[in-house]
């Protein structure tokens, strides 16, 4: 029982925490120190995760069927709680003061629920881990704002979330009735009795690809399970809810909506993709993604052209951003496990979502920096392009931060996006040798990439260029949040560092991308003469309890 | 199976045609009962009962999302007077 | 080379500059003193690195480096391919004389703007100083990447220069110009990843490693690595991005726009450099790395070239607004330029680089004219003001000088060029001195022309502003900001240092020469080393009996040089005895023979 | 050799030295006495080219006596004198990439060259140029004695003048030639554009200089069709080729031609097919040469800018446009005479086009009134003489034509300028007459020049028109002869038209001028210099022989033509080889020439002079009579209008058409480009209507074709 604990470690902290932070909420005079007891708690995760990997360094523990930790996990959590604290902080000023104990509860359980989806070794805990993700957030919406877009964002969001999480459990049971056993990996060797396998990997692997691949209810699951997860991710055919989504909500949730969904997804995308092995080269689901991660670019891009309200701006790039991430993913990790992220897909893919997740985030604390005169006495936060306008002559340190971000969005050079257009763009290059088949299509696939770079570069722009140009319109105050100005501060930082000093990000981001590859380790397992003492007293544990 | 793929047919069907959102919440939890009834069957296939168990689990979230859903509905109606899922047209574009 | 990473305090100086600058706020005086400290200091730093240059001009020959700094800048040798991406500066024949031009316009240009920029004095000149780093960058960059986030870099400080503080629809020209400059390196982009992934496959003193290394690039090509349909793409994707930069005839549009919003600085600085970066980068990247490509494209790029030239020097003759009409006379100059480049000889090699030094110096004066001009009397229109030799002699002067040295009169720096880009392009099709190049007498005719149709539309601009009666737009000069009737003392000191510099290179260009033609040798060896293989290949085909004749050919060719290879060809038809034989040139022979 | 290199340098440097300091100088201290300094820099480069000279003829009369035996082989003193002497590098040309290293030959240097030739230009030159320095500091003082505006800039541009003309004539290479063909097209351009108010003056400078810069277009094809060829453009070395090619299958020994030839090409060269190379282009390269020289010396079809260039301030039009500049064209085709001696089409062209524009300028000559205008023509038409004489083959003839021709143009030029600035500035000779009382001196030093002009016997222009005449009979085309006849009559007859309407009959004065005063001294004194040497230049070139000859003593062929012999004797010696038969210039029995050329001058004279000083009425009715053929004539054949109408105006509109296309035709596409992403975004965004049932239908929609396609797999 104590290896379960140790593994779940910073999670049980955040439970303990969000729980404790509910409490707060209740009284008047401690609900103010809700954020302060929130970021202690994050925190504590943070350094639990730090030391569950050092003491794993590198290689795979199974405490329970359906739980693992490995390099990946380390590397999801660590972003995740970074990214957590930034939100909390950024959070201080939005909810009302009597609702902020359970404003702040439900931020730390959506951040459990992303760290559970990275451990989760077993259909059902994904699938709870998903659910634990977005459920806290139909209500975050409802609460972040008091107008009428809130509750009708909120709304929306749930019907549709709800629709799309029976579409993503459906694609799971059909993939369950295809393998017969819900865990994905197993660290065991012994089928528990003829015929079953312990998990999908080692059924997958039993047979020969092809005829795996082309099992008809292991695609039906897939593409199911594919178009739920898409909708987190917000790509093509499950877009539509994202920009009254974000438009509704408030900055600060919105930037957390923009991250914590789309890496949930990303993650249980990679769980499933590693399931088959990345043999996806000459099965349909290839162009299935294909055609996925093309419309979401160009699709994304295109109606971010036509906006003029920044929020459903950003809401449509954040939708063409999933089309580079799935780009990536599609790359897959590259046969030969490459060493640098330029060679290995989901190595990029990991190595952009953390430093997108800082740029959104940037991006919308901005916003909700600046303030505008609202319709009732509260100010609110800056929406449309003209409350932007000339923000760059008073307030020149905030517009330089959205200038960071915005570029780091467009992938210009000096910014992390740059490196992670750059590793995307390469590693899908690279793929075109693993995967000749596929060699055309991912080259015109790297060049609707590239021009549509170009067309984002266009509305990125316009950000820009109303902050810079426009005569200040006089109305646009700033807000004194203090946390606020420390998050967005951090943001603008970790996007100028993503660029000079990448080298730390891109080491884990290759660990931990390389843990992805080698999932389908059915066969390799840990032997008693493995060199720590720990993970070997796991194992036994592992196969001991079965 | 084909009975789970006809419930949770019937249940998209309901979520797409009825404008009122309790009748969309209602078709939203009769897909969740599809997908439980498909997982039963997937389980007698391989006649492991960890079919089953995901079948508690989904019913559990199921109860989960009905809860959070009135509230919401419930807010949804205070706020507009009508359970008309159309009238929430405000953004768009 | 050098123990002081020289080159590295270049770069950063400007870079520093700018953030001080905009980090405090002085007034706008002290700013301006400032700005132009910085720019006298990184002029400063580079004339030693001249200094250093100058000593070790020996061991430039066949392409060598001088003052190189390589650091690694991200580098995970985790799995089979480490990552190495460089930071690698270096400076040869090529780039040393354009980073003269361009420390020497840029303080120029900003002391210039002294008087033109009344707003936003802070982020005007940090701007300026990042442009100015920026440039300096892409030239001595050694590493793919570097130079392409230069590359790339230089487009951020001129949008917002054009978009600030530029003339009445500013935002479009500088929309515009962003987003075909941007969409244009887009691909580039992709040819660079493509390129660096290629890189990877090249065998350097053992280890492959994925890095974006010229050297290693450049060995790329020795070890057959591209085949010619995929440098024939490289060669697309990279022109794409390089002919919008250098306004080649169809992708010229920005241009003009972008020159009359831009502020005076900003337009000096985007005709004498940025648009060298284009050129720069053909010559650096194209034609060396995609030889074959080149070589297969040399008439399509010479055709472009040519229409360019001509339709350039045409369009520029019916402008009404001066800086307009000058902006097409880069287009045409630059259509040279071009022509030199693609005619695979020395003469055309060296042509095309001086040209673009000499362009820059011409064309950033006659920029700096038009702001004075349009500075005292708010106009750019011909036909608003006339007769101005009366009222600014000296002005004048300084007018009709650099419209000479533009046009190519024979003692300035312009003819020296020129004459070498067109005879260059003249010879380029004979074949006994080394290997003939794509263009023939065919382009240099027409382009000839581009010389005629220069001094038509120069001197109609020159006619039309200087002589004629008096004609001043209403209120005569406005003498704001210590603006007197002619040219002020601050001026005249900002345009004499170039016309010196015209008159030099006009009169006694040799030591710019000498330091380019090393390093224009090695380019142009690998030009003819691919030349030889396609030579073979056609002469291959009339074999019959391929092994007999092998084993003759390879006796042969370890005893000919070069040159007879051509009485070979010459006489294999005459002679009886001689039957058409072919010197067969094995990849490793071509080693030999560099 | 040393001393002479020296000498060499210091002939250009002196009048370029003189413009700088006026140039820095001048603006602010020595307002109007700047002068000095370019009469001093004129002065001293004139001494120096008189020492050259002297040099020069003591070298030639050294081998000579050294190699009286031999027929004037040059020995090792003139042979020197072909060499080039290299300055310094200029740039590079070709470097054989093999080598990697650059070898010497792949340099071009800045070379110079001094030989008969050269001095003989040299002289010319710069002794108008000094009579025309001193006239001008006279010239260019309005009424009342001080300086007009714009003095010190005249006389900085006349040195910049010097210099480049003494660049083009000490030219060791082509390369240095174009330098100076430019460099004297740019000062042109300056000083026809000195009076800048006057809208004409900059529209006349800005055509000179586009004519010029269209002769200097064809010229530098020439010059990049040589280097192409010969891969050297030193003159010597060029010439020597082009000999050795044509005198080959004549049987000489050609070791030294081979030698030279793997020496310049390069050990491989074949010589067989460099030979058949050189020939066929050989005629090409004349052509294109004689394209620049027709450009500079305003010949036939780009003689337009030489009339207009009248707007310029007189002095400018006796130096550049009576001695100096135009005579640049006649220097180049003597100077590569051995290029055009070697193909027959080119000089048969050169003599038709000289020819035609004699002809066809003194028609128009006659008709005209501005007096610098009928000056100008007569210059046109002067020159086509010596084309003409160039044409067909009297190489030495014609030089010497252009040196008698310089001192008398100038000395009309110079007087029509004192004329000018005696009537204020009115120069149409139907508002004054009888001008003789008035300014004696002028009228006197007029009067000998449009004399010699006319070609009256004993005077120096009679000599050398008649040479060319002579050869003209003597060349395989006669009727180029006639026209020569035919033309110097109507010289002599619109030269004293002019003279008889200008300076005899009744004393009439255009309004406001009281009387008409003549210049000052610094004005009168280069005018009589002048006027004495129209008349005794011609004496050079004819040596006195007791018996026969003209008139008794003359005989044509004087010490001018052995002084130039070495010069064109590779160009005699192939045309010798081609048959024509007209070797020397003129020989015994030529005298009936001379008295028939004599006697059709001075009835030219008397007819004009009666006409115009009796009966002015009769030319105004034959005027009227010939009706359209007049008109016809007087506008100049209207060339003027027909080029407008044939180049410039279509290429404006082409270039309007560029800047159309530029603006919408791209800019569209651009434009097109750009919005595709908003097209694509407007499609889709119907889809956002705001209903969540339309979103989830869409949603469906989507995944359920996703599925689809993936099962019945596309891929």
């Amino acid at each position: 029982m104590s290896a379960i604990v140790e593994l779940l470690l910073p999670e049980i902290l955040l439970c303990v925490g969000a729980i404790g932070v509910l409490f707060l909420g209740l009284s008047k005079e401690f609900s103010s120190r809700a954020v302060v007891w929130s970021v202690l708690f994050l925190a504590g995760a943070m350094f639990a995760t730090y030391k569950l990997a050092i003491a794993a360094n590198g290689d795979e523990v199974f405490a329970v069927a359906s739980l693992h930790t490995g390099p990946l996990t380390h590397y999801v959590r660590m972003i995740a709680f970074a990214i957590g604290i930034l939100v909390v902080l950024a959070c201080k000023h939005v909810p009302e003061a009597e609702e902020r104990g359970e404003f702040f509860s439900l931020i730390l359980f959506s951040f459990v629920g992303l760290s559970l989806t990275a451990i989760a070794n077993d259909l059902v805990l994904l699938f709870l881990a998903l659910e634990l993700v977005s459920v806290p957030t139909y209500i975050l919406i409802g609460l972040s704002r008091r107008d009428i877009r809130a509750q009708e964002a909120a709304g929306k969001y749930f019907f549709l979330g709800a629709f799309a999480a029976a579409l993503t459990l459906y694609g799971f049971s059909f993939i369950y009735g295809a393998a017969g056993t819900m865990t994905i990996f197993s660290a065991g060797t012994v089928p528990f009795q003829q015929g079953a396998y312990h998990s999908i990997a080692e059924w997958f692997a039993a047979g020969n690809v092809y005829d795996r691949m082309h099992d008809p209810l292991l695609i039906v699951g897939f593409m199911l399970s594919l178009g739920g997860l898409a909708f987190k991710l917000a790509a093509v055919p499950l877009h539509y809810y994202v920009a009254d989504v974000y438009q509704g909500a408030a900055s600060p949730i919105t930037g957390m909506l923009g991250f914590v969904p789309k890496f949930a997804g990303l993650i249980a995308i990679m769980h499933l993709l590693s399931i088959v092995q990345w043999q996806i080269a000459d099965s349909s689901v290839y162009w299935g993604i294909w055609i996925i991660a093309a419309a979401t670019m160009t699709i994304g891009n295109s109606l971010a052209f036509m906006q003029y309200n920044v929020k459903r701006m950003l809401a449509y790039s954040s939708v063409a951003h999933s089309g580079y991430l799935l780009m990536a993913l599609l790359a897959g990790p590259g046969a030969s496990g490459a060493g640098s992220p330029l060679r290995n897909g989901v190595a990029a893919m990991l190595f952009y979502i953390a430093i997108y997740g800082a740029m959104n985030l940037g991006a919308f604390l901005v916003l909700s920096w600046f303030r505008k005169p609202g319709t009732d006495d509260s100010d609110e936060s800056a929406e449309m392009l003209e409350d932007l306008a000339g923000a760059a002559r008073r307030h020149p340190w905030a517009s330089l931060a959205l200038a960071v971000c915005i570029l780091g969005l467009m992938g210009f050079p000096l910014t992390g996006g740059f490196l992670g257009k750059l590793y995307i763009f390469s590693s899908v290059l690279s793929a075109t040798a693993d995967m000749q088949a596929h060699q055309t299509s991912l080259i015109v696939l790297v060049v609707i990439g590239a021009i549509n770079a170009a067309v984002g570069a266009a509305y990125y722009l316009r950000i820009i260029a109303s902050c810079y140009w426009r005569e200040p319109s006089g109305k646009v105050t700033t807000s004194t949040c203090m946390g606020l100005r420390v998050a967005l501060a951090v943001c603008a930082i970790v996007v100028v560092l993503g660029f000079a000093w990448p080298g730390q990000l891109i080491r884990h981001s290759v660990t931990a991308a390389k843990e992805g590859i080698d999932y389908p380790r059915v066969m390799r397992f840990h032997t008693a003469d493995s060199h720590s003492s720990h993970p070997a007293e796991s194992v036994d544990l592992a196969r001991g309890r079965r | 199976m084909l009975v789970g793929a006809l419930i949770f047919g019937l249940g998209v069907i309901g979520f797409l045609a009825r404008r009122n959102m309790i009748v969309m919440f209602l078709s939203t939890e009769i897909m969740f009962q599809g997908v439980l009834v498909n997982l039963v069957a997937m389980g007698l296939l391989h006649g492991n009962i960890q079919g089953q168990a995901m079948g508690l689990f989904v019913l559990v979230i199921a109860a989960v999302e009905a809860g959070l859903g009135l509230a919401i509905v419930v807010m949804m109606y205070r706020r507009r007077g009508t359970l008309d899922a159309e009238s929430w047209r405000t953004m768009r574009g | 080379m050098s123990s002081m990473p020289l080159l590295s305090i270049l770069l950063a100086t400007p870079v520093f500059g700018a953030i001080v600058i905009f980090a405090t706020n002085w007034d706008p005086a002290t700013i301006r003193r400032f700005a132009l400290g910085m720019s006298v200091v990184t002029l400063a730093v580079a004339v030693c690195a001249l200094a250093v240059f100058m000593q070790h001009t020996g061991d430039l020959s066949s392409g060598g480096q001088l003052l190189t700094e390589s650091h690694s800048w991200v580098s995970s040798d985790g799995a089979a391919i480490p990552l190495r991406l460089g930071y690698k500066l270096g400076l040869d024949g090529i780039s040393m004389p354009l980073m003269l031009m361009t420390l020497l316009l840029t303080p120029l240009a900003i002391w210039a703007s002294f008087t033109s920029i009344q707003s936003r004095h802070r982020e005007y000149y940090a701007l300026m100083l990042l442009l100015f780093g920026a440039m300096l960058g892409v030239f001595c960059a050694r590493d793919l990447l570097l130079f392409y986030v230069c590359f790339e870099f230089t487009l951020i400080p001129l949008y917002f220069l054009i978009g600030i503080w530029g003339g009445s629809e500013r935002q479009k020209a500088a929309n515009m110009f962003f987003l075909y400059t941007l969409a244009g390196s887009m691909l580039t982009f992709a040819g660079v990843l493509y390129l660096g992934w290629k890189a990877s496959s090249v065998v350097h003193d053992g280890a492959r490693a994925f890095t974006f290394d010229f050297d290693i690039i450049y060995m790329l090509h020795a070890q057959g690595g591209l085949s010619a349909t995929e440098q024939w793409w490289l060669f697309v994707a990279f022109f794409a991005g390089f002919a919008i930069k250098v306004p080649l005839f169809p992708f010229h549009t920005w241009l003009p726009l972008a020159h009359v919003e831009a502020p005076t600085a900003g337009s000096v600085i985007l005709a004498a450099v940025l648009l060298k970066l284009g050129t720069y980068g053909f010559l650096r990247v194209s034609m060396p790395v995609f030889p074959n490509a080149a070589i297969e494209l040399g008439p399509v790029m010479g055709v472009l070239a040519v229409v360019g030239v001509v339709y350039g020097a045409l369009a520029a003759w019916v402008q009404t607004d001066v800086k307009r009409l000058v902006a097409y006379s880069s287009v045409s100059h630059l259509g040279f330029c071009l022509l030199g480049m693609f005619c695979m000889k020395m003469a055309g090699l060296t042509g095309s680089v001086l040209y673009m030094v000499n362009h820059g110096l011409s064309t950033g004066a006659l920029f700096l004219i038009v702001g004075m001009i349009y500075e005292r009397y708010h106009t750019r229109e011909m036909d608003q003001i006339g007769g101005l030799a009366r009222k600014m002699p000296i002005m004048a002067f300084f007018l009709v000088f650099f419209t000479m040295s533009s046009i190519g009169l024979p003692g300035l720096n312009g003819f020296v060029s020129e004459f070498l880009v067109l005879i260059g392009t003249f010879i380029s099709g004979r074949t006994d001195s080394g290997m003939a190049g794509p263009l023939g007498v065919g382009y240099a005719i027409p382009a000839a022309t581009g010389i005629l149709l220069g001094a038509i539309y120069m001197l109609y601009m020159v006619r039309r502003v200087l002589f004629g009666p008096v004609k001043e737009p209403g209120h005569g000069y406005d003498s704001s900001g210590g603006l007197t009737q002619d040219l002020t003392r601050r001026e005249v000191s900002i345009l004499a240092p170039i016309a010196l510099a015209c008159i030099f290179l006009g009169v006694y260009p040799k030591p710019v020469i000498d330091w380019m033609e090393p390093s224009l040798s090695p380019v142009l060896e690998r030009v003819a080393n691919v030349h030889m293989e396609d030579w073979h290949r056609a002469t291959a085909g009339v074999e019959s009996d391929d092994a007999a004749y092998s084993a003759l050919a390879v006796t042969l060719a370890d005893s000919a040089d070069r040159s007879t290879l051509d009485i070979v060809r010459r006489d294999g038809e005459a002679a009886p005895l001689a039957a058409p034989i072919a010197i067969h040139m094995k990849p490793d022979d071509s080693e030999a023979l560099r | 050799m040393e001393n002479l290199k020296t000498l060499a340098i210091l002939i250009p440097i002196l009048p370029l030295l003189g413009m700088l300091l006026v140039g820095a100088v001048g603006l602010r201290f020595l307002k109007d006495k700047s002068h000095w300094l370019v009469i001093t820099g004129v002065g001293g480069s004139l001494v120096l080219a008189c020492l050259i000279l002297g040099d020069v003829v003591s070298r030639v009369s050294r081998d000579e006596a050294a190699s009286h035996v031999a027929n004037a082989e040059s020995a090792v003193g003139s042979a020197a004198l072909s060499k080039s002497i290299p300055i310094y590098d200029w740039f590079v040309v070709e470097a054989d990439p093999a080598h990697g290293a650059m070898q010497s030959a792949g340099w071009l240097q800045m070379t110079f060259r001094v030989d008969q030739l050269t001095c003989v230009m040299l002289m010319t030159v710069l002794a108008v140029s000094f009579m025309v320095v001193l006239y001008s500091k006279g010239y260019m003082r309005d009424h009342h004695g001080h300086a007009e505006r714009g003095y010190e800039r005249f006389f900085a541009f006349l040195g910049l003048f010097v210099f480049s003309m003494c660049m083009l004539v000490l030219a060791g290479n082509f390369l240095v030639l174009y330098l100076g063909w430019e460099l004297v097209g740019l000062s042109s351009y300056l000083l026809i554009g000195h009076y800048y108010q006057k809208p004409e003056a900059a529209l006349a400078a800005r055509k000179a200089f586009i004519v010029n810069r269209i002769g200097d277009f064809g010229f530098a094809l020439g010059i990049w069709l040589i280097y192409l060829t010969f891969r050297t453009l030193d003159h010597q070395t060029v010439f020597d080729l082009v000999a050795g090619v044509f005198n080959y299958d004549a049987g000489h020994n050609h070791q030294a031609f081979e030698s030279l030839v793997h020496t310049t090409l390069g050990a491989q060269a074949s010589v067989m097919d460099f030979k058949v190379l050189v020939e066929s282009r050989i005629t090409w390269i004349a052509l294109l040469l004689f394209c620049g020289a027709m450009g500079k010396s305003a010949q036939f079809p780009l003689h337009v800018w030489l009339p207009d260039a009248m707007e310029g301030p007189t002095p400018v039009s006796a130096l550049i446009h009576a001695a100096t500049m135009v005579t640049a064209g006649v220097y180049l085709v003597a100077r590569c005479s051995v290029i055009f001696a070697s193909s027959e089409i080119a000089m048969w062209f050169v003599a038709a086009i000289g020819a035609a524009t004699a002809f066809f300028a003194a028609t128009i000559a006659m008709t005209q009134f501005d007096m610098k205008r009928i000056l100008a023509y007569s210059t046109l038409s002067q020159l086509g003489y010596m084309f003409m004489g160039l044409g067909v083959g009297a190489f030495d003839s014609s030089v010497f034509h252009l040196y008698t021709h310089a001192f008398f143009k100038a000395c009309l030029f110079l007087g029509a300028g004192s004329v000018m600035h005696a009537m204020g500035g009115v120069i149409d000779i139907r508002r004054f007459s009888g001008l003789r009382k008035q300014m004696p001196v002028t009228h006197l030093t007029f009067l000998i020049a449009s004399l010699a002009l006319a070609g009256f016997p004993l005077l120096s222009a009679f000599w050398s028109k008649d040479e060319i005449i002579h050869a003209a009979f003597q060349s395989n085309v006669p009727m180029f002869g006639w026209i020569g006849l035919v033309t110097a009559l109507l010289t002599a007859f619109y030269t004293f038209r002019m003279v008889a309407m200008a300076f005899w009959g009744p004393l009439r004065l255009p309004q406001g001028v009281e009387h008409a005063h003549e210049g000052g001294i610094w004005m009168n004194g280069p005018l009589v210099f002048l006027s004495i040497g129209a008349v005794l230049a011609g004496y050079v070139g004819v040596h006195f022989v007791s018996g026969g000859g003209f008139l008794g003593v003359f005989q044509p062929d004087g010490v001018f033509h052995e002084f130039l012999a070495p010069v064109i004797a590779s160009a005699k010696g192939i045309l010798a080889g081609h048959g024509a038969e007209h070797a020397g210039a003129a020989h015994a029995g030529g005298h009936g020439l001379m008295y028939a050329s004599s006697g059709i001058a001075i009835l030219g004279i008397l007819s004009a002079s009666y006409l115009y000083l009796k009966r002015p009425t009769i030319p105004w009715a034959i005027a009227a009579a010939s009706g359209s053929l007049y008109r016809l004539v007087y506008n100049k054949y209207y060339v003027d209008e027909i080029y407008d109408a044939v180049f410039v105006q279509p290429l404006r509109r082409m270039g309007r058409l560029c800047f159309a296309i530029d603006r919408n035709f791209i800019n569209a596409i651009l434009y097109v480009l750009g919005n595709i992403p908003r097209a694509i975004g407007f499609g889709v965004r119907s889809g956002q209507q705001g209903a969540m049932q339309g979103y989830a239908l869409g949603m469906v929609i989507g995944l359920v074709a996703l599925i689809w396609i993936v099962l019945n797999g596309i891929g």
